[in-house]
């Protein structure tokens, strides 16, 4: 029987003392943590730039761009997306295993996470509130064209809708397909074409001017 | 556990709240939340698993009540109060008694960078083979444990296909419970929509979990 | 659909909470908020699947936050409003503008005792025979509809034994909606705890649910 | 695809203009339904008055004494519950269909309503908080073992336990085991012991003095 056991596991703090306004109960929380010795508040500041600068979808962005510009690369990405990634600087947390999986004309890759919020970090950066939210975890994996339209993506009833629920370590990270008329643009233009949503699932790429 | 966190394929949560040009962080806390989340497991004192449990013992309506980082901040709290990091007493008064574990630094920022850049990856080494392989037909177990778990409720009891071999990883139900890491193969399972949801769902669309082998039999 | 009301199975929400000589309302208001949902039944502008079906898209947040006649209350008002029984405006001003439906007089005590003692039977007769009978193997069906429906998630797909046939009664899933009553054979049908559960439930225990018949397959 | 549709069956009504406490929102509707012709008030009163006074355990213990004392009572009641209970005066709302579960030194019968709060009305009245609450809606089917000993109950493992979710109309009765020591005992002394509760299946019938 899967009865009362686990007690120790079970949810008992009891949080009514704490300020209601989360403003002020993280204040007070930092404000402990500091003067105990367990923070020192500059890592924080450092944690929060990392995130606020270097960390972002533009990261992502240069690694789709490199993929639709070099077929050898693209290869590489698709066979082990944490070495190729990487290569170009982009590693660790929530993307210690990455996969990329590639939008063609026949199949089109969504990405989830049901139980919780897990998102590539290295190449995208923190998840937007949209994907943490519970509409969002709640209905892709059931009604994922319904979704696509909100995002304004109506997709062919022939296209297999491929979608991915995040379960593990293993992140995944969508390469949207090309857009036409990009033959003659270079990596930093392509990337400039490469939206946080296209590497998700919920957009497509930017069309050139 | 059936939690509330384990919402695929729940209706009522309305649509999708998208927002223009939305801010990195809506408020300086949530940056702040974040980040001493982040910072505060450099003491290893839990692994990733143990906070995604501490998550999912939120009682339903606080969950359901609490923004995102609200609900990291009662799971931090939560988590130190286990592991002796803070007491109810300090968390009560504001005022620390003592101080960090065996009078360690907490620490600086270039460590900061270097464990951000490191991560945590979760990958082993087994000496077992993979008992499957791409290809393979499988079908999830229907198991109902109370503690963590990665196999969400709608899809147990399922029919799918291998599709990918991941190489072994850190079992979560074990680790998240401090029973240690025993790494298992883990394989992304696909499986037809139809199969979970029905007939009403697109003959053409798919579902793939990253699923652990324990989690399997061989169809 | 799948809202937060179909809890069974469920963790997180702790023990039962037993209270020892509980009164029959825990406030005037329960009483009050108990008979306005019953009396207003009279005015026929709705029916029991319809009223379970619009508490059951309450919001799960708001759902999970309210008590139990707050709930009541909630889906009363939204059921009034759709009928057109009173307007958001009257509900907003508190000023009534007009009067009843056709001018009818509302229930009287005496109606009201003639109500709740006649109730609302929901068997029917049907010409067609019943598909299935005591000691049929059946599996339900996974449908995940939208709309109202009595089989709950943690029976969707398993197989069971049909124990009783309780003839023919008004099928939910249609008449929550206004699509008439539709009636099917009832079943009770008998899973094995270990169908529903896994192999940590016990062997002995077992999970009896009324079923209609096109929730059921035979196996 | 369950898209979209249905979308004028979605909930869309905003309660935010309506008082936050519940008794004075309760009495504001009432208020406004009494005014506008569509409820007189004495009916309410005395839809209160039949559940506080008329309706409620009692009738169900006098169904089960009965079934305890008179054995052709009891086949007729565990054969056609609706017609027997109805023999006895007790019949209507939330009773409409009705059917009799006896316990036995095999089977411990226990029910429930997963989806709301289903309960036979006309033998037990309205049901107790605890019936209603999301901790026994969500247990009872999945841990009933668990859940009968927060009420004190501990079947041997070789018990049979039968939870019963009420899905649809039909309303389920536990006829409890008779105490041993009431052979003497008449049907109003009997029906003395019949607590609500072991006509839930969480409970056990009173022992006699």
């Amino acid at each position: 029987m899967t009865d009362d056991t686990h007690h120790s596991h079970k949810h008992e703090h009891d949080h009514s003392h704490v300020p209601p306004d989360p403003a002020l109960r993280v204040q007070a929380l930092e404000s402990l943590l500091v003067r105990k010795g367990l923070v020192n508040p500059e890592t924080l500041n450092t944690i929060i730039d990392t995130y606020a600068n270097d960390v972002g979808p533009r990261n992502g962005a240069r690694v789709v761009a490199k993929a639709w510009s070099d077929p050898d690369y693209r290869a590489w990405l698709l066979r082990d997306a944490t070495a190729a990634i990487a290569s170009l600087g982009y590693e660790g947390r929530q993307g210690e295993h990455i996969v990329a999986v590639e939008n063609t004309d026949k199949v089109h890759n969504m990405v989830v996470c049901t139980l919780c919020s897990c998102y590539p970090w290295p190449v995208l950066g923190l998840p937007p509130a949209w994907y943490k939210s519970e509409a969002y975890r709640s209905r892709v994996v059931r009604e994922p064209r319904a979704v696509l339209r909100e995002f304004g993506i109506t997709l062919p009833e022939e296209t297999e809708v491929r979608v991915w629920d995040s379960t593990s370590e293993m992140r995944y990270l969508v390469v949207p397909r090309r857009p036409e008329g990009t033959e003659g643009l270079n990596e930093s233009e392509l990337a400039d074409l490469v939206t946080r949503d296209s590497m998700i699932g919920t957009g497509q790429p930017r069309q050139p001017d | 556990m059936n939690g509330i966190h384990d919402m695929g394929g729940m209706h009522g949560f309305g649509p999708v709240p998208i927002e223009e040009n939305e801010p990195l962080f809506h408020a300086d806390w949530e940056a702040r939340a974040m980040a001493l989340t982040v910072v505060m497991a450099s003491w290893k004192r839990w692994n990733i698993d143990a906070s995604r449990y501490a998550r999912e013992r939120i009682p339903p309506r606080e969950y359901l009540n609490s923004t995102y980082y609200e609900r990291w901040i009662h799971a931090l709290t939560d988590q130190m109060l286990e592991a002796g990091l803070i007491t109810e007493q300090e968390l009560r008064t504001g005022e620390p008694v003592g101080g960090p574990p065996n009078g360690k630094a907490p620490l600086d920022p270039d460590g900061a960078r270097a464990m951000l850049r490191r991560g945590g990856p979760s990958r082993r080494q087994v000496d077992a083979p993979p008992r499957f392989r791409p290809g393979d037909a499988v079908r999830t177990g229907n198991r109902h444990p109370e503690h963590h778990t990665r196999l969400p409720r709608y899809a147990r009891g399922k029919l799918g296909e291998v599709v990918l071999h991941h190489g072994a990883h850190v079992l979560p139900d074990t680790n998240a419970i401090f029973q240690g890491e025993q790494p298992e193969h883990l394989y992304a399972v696909r499986f037809a929509a139809r199969e979970l949801w029905g007939p009403d769902a697109s003959p053409r669309d798919t579902v793939t979990l990253d699923l652990w082998e324990s989690y399997l039999e061989a169809r």
